[in-house]
């Protein structure tokens, strides 16, 4: 599915990131795990098109994808949360899943405002297939209010239901576990679980470890800007550099 | 959206109503730039309110408009409303093309360059002498007419302006509760999420600017069929200031704001006068304090302090 | 007996005149003037002016006795306001004649709201194409800015100069001179070798000064308002440019000499005699006038009445005798102010008729030059 | 020869003329760096150093020294009472918000002076006489000396007050990130309302030199604030010589394009440029880039 070889990243001088290459397989839910700093987000922002790398190539089903925009990787079924939670704040929550519609639907400026016949029938569309998505995620009665006003934890999964609205192949996902409590991440494991068993793939950037353990089915490691490790798990867990990393240097 | 239908219908009865209750005379004369000035408020509204992009050089559509209008009224045998039409998408073609650059910057930057569009704007109007007359300005523009029916009263002005001006407004809100007006609003609260969820932020804000110059050029084709003559100070960078003063203190992101700026800021050199030279005065502490204390604006401003009073009543009942 | 009826008769007459005088609503005059914005230099003598010439009419008695009422409005320079402000006071304000706009600009926008309205303006903008042509319902009373190009010209003939730089500011003032500038040159037989333009608010002309001093004219002439011809002055100084150095009639008032300083020794211009109304011999016409403006304004604002104050003590006046001589209908005022003869005021010696209504000749302008900081006459 | 001669005299016209849009963008860039706000009033500091410099000396007959120093003051604390009254009360600035306070301000005090002062323009006595001096071939005025020696002032007095002293410091450090400022005990607050002071004074002080130059009125602010934004920009908005430059720049390209062009464009013609330099190098001429972060 995504593929990315030899990823490096500079930052006037500083070197974010260096020879980063691994694919994640169609299907799969990867987890990308690192300590702070190691790069993680940065990748993220690679991988969707935030920023070009400055060298490597990003691949999407066999397609270089490294300089494209990120609404341009959006059609091709690419789509990502925020660490931080990106809402369109003033915006209902309702229209933030039609945003997430966008791709799926055409409707240009003049047929907007001349309120065309067959873009009313694609507004109404799309309007029910986000409700469908606020009801996949949990929040549908939630669909009038302004998104700014969410609490963190609902706010997390409207951004997964506008996420998903866009029918991603591929879904990245920016520590979705993080100001969470412990409830919210059991339903959020499990919705990551429905999710994948809607055939998208998923990639995830994660600082809580039972979560990516149970979820996971492969992992890659980051640290300072390097890959330090890939593999299952069960495997990563076993790893003694990744051991060192995370814990310091063993005495 | 039902209630959006209803508040405009409301609003349409309003304005085609008002000339019957008003004193005939000078009000009504007022009103029509009013209407003008809503139109020009809107435009910018739509891209500063919704699509989060300053311009400070507004009034350059603006007096395109109104240029292109008038040269082609004065100096060449062509219908005026096919002028209209010809300059609007002339002048909305040229934001398209130098927005792709522009729109690329952002903040003061932003700001900057549309500032510097309107100053380049500016002195065109008053260096092409040859064409518009330079800064004495250009007379002899003729009242739009359909057939022998001449549009030459203010009360006749009044319906032919604000006609125009309701088809924007009810264009605009279509357009904002729509695709692309989520889309665009997407944009304002947060660019990358936007991209991210396959909306070219760069295309569209292109488009919503060449879509705020198209209406003001048109506002700008009427405001010279009604006064007849225009010189370039009526396009100058205090009338971009002012446009946007409308926009902030009627509300940003409100397409009413935009009416209620225009009405407030029109009527209000009316409201100064008895305050004489002190008006610019009031004018500066009216925009600052508006600023600090409504900041939503009068549109979200004035509910809000209703609600503020009247629970506060309904408490001690 | 008798005496009783002499009373009655008497009061009777008293009554009726008392409430006669009651009855004679006062007249209303409207003024547009730009006593704010960029023109204010320009609306606010003239405001002041046409305020303390209707409050001296109306102390000796008005009109036939009747009040004259002043309801200015300030336009702040902007064309749309002063459209909007002239519906005003015809529809709202009803007046039966309107004074103004300040500058040229303003009043041609009003223009087609007088024309329609059927309402007599008298502008106080100087541009020549407010009254050329002729329309019925719009006097002037700046002198044209036709006038003082000939009266430079003429001295330029008389000095055999006949190479000239041009350098004019880029508003309406500015534009309209220059425009006479070119049109009148080749009757003069002089030739323009530069023709350079600075915009209201610049702060440094010597590079456009450097470049006409590269082309060599014989004597340059400049048309603007303060403070740029005072700059253009002190530039030209700078850069040791001892050609003659000629200004437009924007500049006359002692503000000019005072903000170019020793810069203005030696500057020729064309301006109306208020300025040198003392130096003006005893039997010239308008001699009378002139003092009377002076001595008022003097007393009623502190500060001396200038060129711009004059033309709405013109305006004032010729509506005060064309309704003394045909009353105050709109109509009437226009057929009498088109009838003025031999009127004597501030910015010349009017003589309107109905293909001109501008009303002045050159003889309205003199040629002054500054000299040890006070103005003389350019024999 | 003639044009050689000719192209000195623009050169140097442009550069007098650009020394004052550097002094004007430097007072800019000193608020912009420790609050972000772009100060539309910025121009109305600069009318006020030379209105109140004319003020005291014709009405109160003061020395020339003392009324600039009383303009200059003065000036200060109009801006702290400004940064006081509209900046502070301002919760949840937006850069839109901040626009409109501050046109709001440039306007209002604008509408003070002219209510105070009167409309009409004043002209204030050159600081050494009007005797031109010939430098290659091409004159300028003692007062253009003025010019650029205070503008050198400024420059070596901002090096010095930011890099080396304990509160220039401060403020480049609420420039770079507020929070941490805060965290390290810098009293964010402060450091907004001093950069207000400090701006203010620089932009009187500016107004007050060229105000034998170019004379002042109520309403010279807007222009010459817009020219000195310009700099500013060009510059890339840093505190240093970078607006300096750009000021420079600015007044050469419009003194040559009146020269070799047309007057009558000539600001078309530095817009134009700006422009081009916005769309090709949208962080300043001299700064160098980089790259946004998400």
């Amino acid at each position: 599915m995504l593929k990315l070889t030899g990823i490096g990243k500079r930052f006037g001088g500083l070197t974010a990131l260096q020879g980063i290459s691994f694919e994640i397989v169609p299907g799969s839910i990867t987890g990308i795990i690192g300590p702070n700093g190691a790069g993680k987000t940065t990748l993220f922002n690679i991988a969707t098109g935030i920023y070009p790398p400055s060298e490597g190539a990003v691949l999407l089903d066999g397609k270089d994808i490294s300089n494209w925009p990120p609404e341009k990787r959006a059609y091709l079924g690419l789509v990502r949360t925020f660490q931080n939670i990106e809402l369109f704040g003033k915006m209902t929550v309702l229209e933030n899943v039609m945003v997430g519609l966008h791709t799926q639907s055409k409707s240009g400026i003049f047929a907007c405002a001349l309120r065309m016949p067959w873009q009313m029938s694609e507004e109404r569309r799309i309007r029910e297939e986000a409700r469908k998505w606020l009801e996949f995620v949990g929040i549908p009665e939630l669909e009038n209010v302004e998104a700014g006003t969410l609490s963190f934890g609902k706010g997390r999964l409207l951004e997964i239901a506008r996420a998903m609205a866009l029918k991603p192949k591929l879904l990245l996902m920016d520590e979705p576990a993080a100001g969470l409590n412990s409830s919210e991440t059991a339903d959020l494991a499990d919705l990551i679980k429905r999710i994948r068993d809607l055939r998208v793939t998923v990639g995830l950037v994660e600082h809580d470890m039972d979560l990516v353990m149970d979820i996971c089915d492969s992992l890659v490691v980051l640290n300072l800007g390097t890959m330090l490790a890939t593999g299952t798990p069960r495997e990563i867990q076993d790893n003694p550099a990744v051991v060192t990393a995370y814990l310091g240097e063993a005495e | 959206m039902k209630s959006d239908k209803l508040k405009f219908l409301l609003f349409a009865v309003v304005v085609l109503a008002i000339p019957l209750f008003i004193p005939k005379g000078y009000l009504t004369n007022v009103l029509i730039f009013v209407g003008i000035n809503s139109m020009l408020a809107l435009g910018l509204n739509l891209l500063l309110g919704y699509a989060g992009q300053i311009s400070l050089g507004q009034a350059a559509f603006f007096g395109l408009g109104a240029y292109g209008s008038g040269v082609l009224n004065t100096q060449y045998v062509i219908n005026p409303w096919l002028a209209m039409a010809l300059v609007a998408v002339g002048v909305a073609a040229f934001a398209f093309a130098i927005g792709f650059p522009v729109l690329r910057l952002k903040g003061h930057y932003l700001a900057m360059a549309t500032l510097g569009v309107g100053v380049i704007a500016y002195i065109s109007f008053n260096e092409t002498v040859d064409l518009t007359g330079g800064p004495s300005g250009l007379s002899g523009i003729e009242n739009l007419s359909i057939g022998s029916f001449v549009f030459d009263s203010d009360i006749k002005n009044y319906y032919l302006v604000w006609s125009f001006a309701l088809v924007s407004i009810l264009l605009a809100m279509n357009m904002v509760n729509s695709r692309f007006g989520r889309g665009l609003r997407a944009i304002h609260d947060s660019e990358v999420a936007a991209r991210v969820m396959g909306v070219n932020a760069r295309l569209m804000k292109v488009q919503v600017f060449a879509l705020s110059a198209f209406i003001s050029a048109i506002a700008g084709s009427l405001y010279c069929h009604v006064m007849t003559f225009i010189s370039p100070t009526s396009f100058s960078f205090p009338v971009s200031i002012e446009l946007l003063t409308m926009v902030v203190i009627g509300g940003l992101g409100s397409v009413f704001g935009s009416v209620l700026g225009a009405l407030l800021l029109t009527l209000l050199p009316e409201m100064l006068r008895a305050f004489q030279d002190m008006d610019i005065i009031v004018y500066g502490l009216l925009l600052i304090s508006m600023t600090i204390y409504l900041p939503g604006g009068l549109v979200r401003g004035i509910p809000a302090l209703f609600r503020k009073i009247v629970p506060a009543r309904g408490s001690h009942a | 007996m008798k005496k009783l009826i002499t009373v009655a008769l008497v009061s009777f007459f008293v009554f009726c005149m008392a409430s006669a005088a009651m009855a004679a609503a006062p007249i209303k005059i409207g003024a547009l003037f730009s006593v704010t914005g960029p023109a204010s230099f320009l609306g606010e003598p003239e405001r002041n002016t046409a305020q303390m010439v209707v409050d001296e009419i109306n102390r000796v008695g008005g009109i036939k006795g009747r009040k004259i009422e002043l309801i200015a409005y300030d336009t702040g320079g902007d064309s749309t306001k002063a459209v909007q402000l002239a519906n005003k006071l015809i529809k709202n304000d009803q007046v039966v004649a309107i004074i103004g706009p300040s500058t040229s600009g303003e009043t041609m926008a009003v223009i087609p709201v007088v024309e329609k309205a059927q309402v007599p303006l008298i502008s106080c903008a100087a541009a020549i194409k407010i009254t050329e042509p002729v329309k019925p319902w719009v006097f002037k009373t700046a002198q044209n800015d036709s006038l003082a190009v000939a009266r430079i010209y003429e001295q330029l003939k008389k000095e055999r100069r006949t190479k000239i730089a041009l350098l004019t500011v880029s508003d309406g003032f500015g534009a309209s001179g220059r425009e006479q500038l070119k049109a009148q040159a080749s009757r003069y037989g002089i030739q323009i070798v530069a023709d350079d333009t600075y915009g209201p608010k610049d702060t440094d002309m010597t590079a456009q000064l450097t470049k006409i001093r590269g082309v060599h004219p014989q004597a340059i002439i400049c048309w603007g308002t303060n403070p740029g011809p005072a700059v253009i002055a002190r530039n030209a100084k700078q850069l040791g440019i001892n050609i003659p150095l000629y200004m437009s009639h924007g500049v006359s008032s002692k503000k000019f000499i005072e903000l170019a300083g020793d810069a203005a020794e030696g500057i020729r211009l064309p301006t109306g005699k208020v300025l040198v109304a003392d130096l003006l011999p005893k039997n010239d016409k308008q001699k009378k006038s002139l003092q009377s403006f002076i001595k008022d304004y003097q007393h009623h604002y502190r500060t001396e009445g200038d060129h711009f104050g004059g033309h709405a003590w013109d305006a004032v006046m010729l509506l005060r005798y064309a309704i003394e001589r045909g009353g105050d209908n709109p109509a009437a005022i226009r057929k009498q102010l088109e009838a003025t003869r031999n009127f004597a005021g501030i910015g010349g010696v009017f003589n309107y008729a109905a293909r001109d209504h501008a009303g002045l000749t050159k003889d309205a302008f003199v040629l002054v030059e500054v000299k040890k900081k006070n103005w003389t006459l350019v024999k | 020869m003639e044009f050689l001669k000719e192209t000195m005299q623009f050169v140097i016209s442009g550069l007098a003329t650009g020394a004052i849009y550097a002094l004007i963008g430097l007072s800019f860039a000193i608020i912009y760096n420790s609050t972000g706000i772009i100060n539309f009033a910025q121009g109305e500091f600069v009318m006020l150093g030379g209105v109140i410099t004319i003020f005291c000396i014709t009405a109160f007959k003061l020395p020339i020294l003392i009324a600039v120093a009383v303009a200059i003051l003065g000036t200060t604390a109009v801006g702290v009472v400004f940064e006081r009254l509209a900046i502070r009360p301002l919760k949840n600035a937006t850069p839109l918000a901040l626009i409109i306070i501050t046109i709001g301000a440039s306007i209002l005090i604008r509408g003070l002076v002219m209510l105070l002062w009167g409309k009409d323009t004043q002209a204030l006595p050159a600081f050494s006489g009007n005797d031109p001096i010939e430098v290659a071939g091409a004159t300028m005025l003692p007062q253009h000396i003025w010019i650029f020696g205070v503008t050198l002032l400024v420059i070596a007095g901002n090096r010095f007050f930011f890099h080396h002293t304990i509160t220039g410091k401060a403020m480049r450090a609420c420039s770079f990130n507020r929070k941490a400022a805060n965290l390290v005990g810098i009293s964010v607050g402060r450091m907004v309302l001093l950069s207000f002071g400090i701006s203010a004074a620089l932009g009187s002080l500016a107004g007050v030199i060229i105000a034998p130059l170019t004379m002042t009125a109520y309403d010279v602010g807007v222009m010459l604030g817009l020219k000195g934004f310009c700099a500013a920009i060009m510059g890339g908005m840093g505190s240093g010589l970078g607006t300096v430059l750009g000021g420079l720049i600015l007044g050469t390209l419009e003194s040559l394009g009146a020269g070799w062009i047309s007057s009558g464009y000539k600001d078309a013609i530095a817009f134009l440029i700006l422009l081009l330099i916005l769309f090709i190098r949208p962080q300043g001429l001299f700064k160098k880039g980089e790259t946004e972060r998400v």
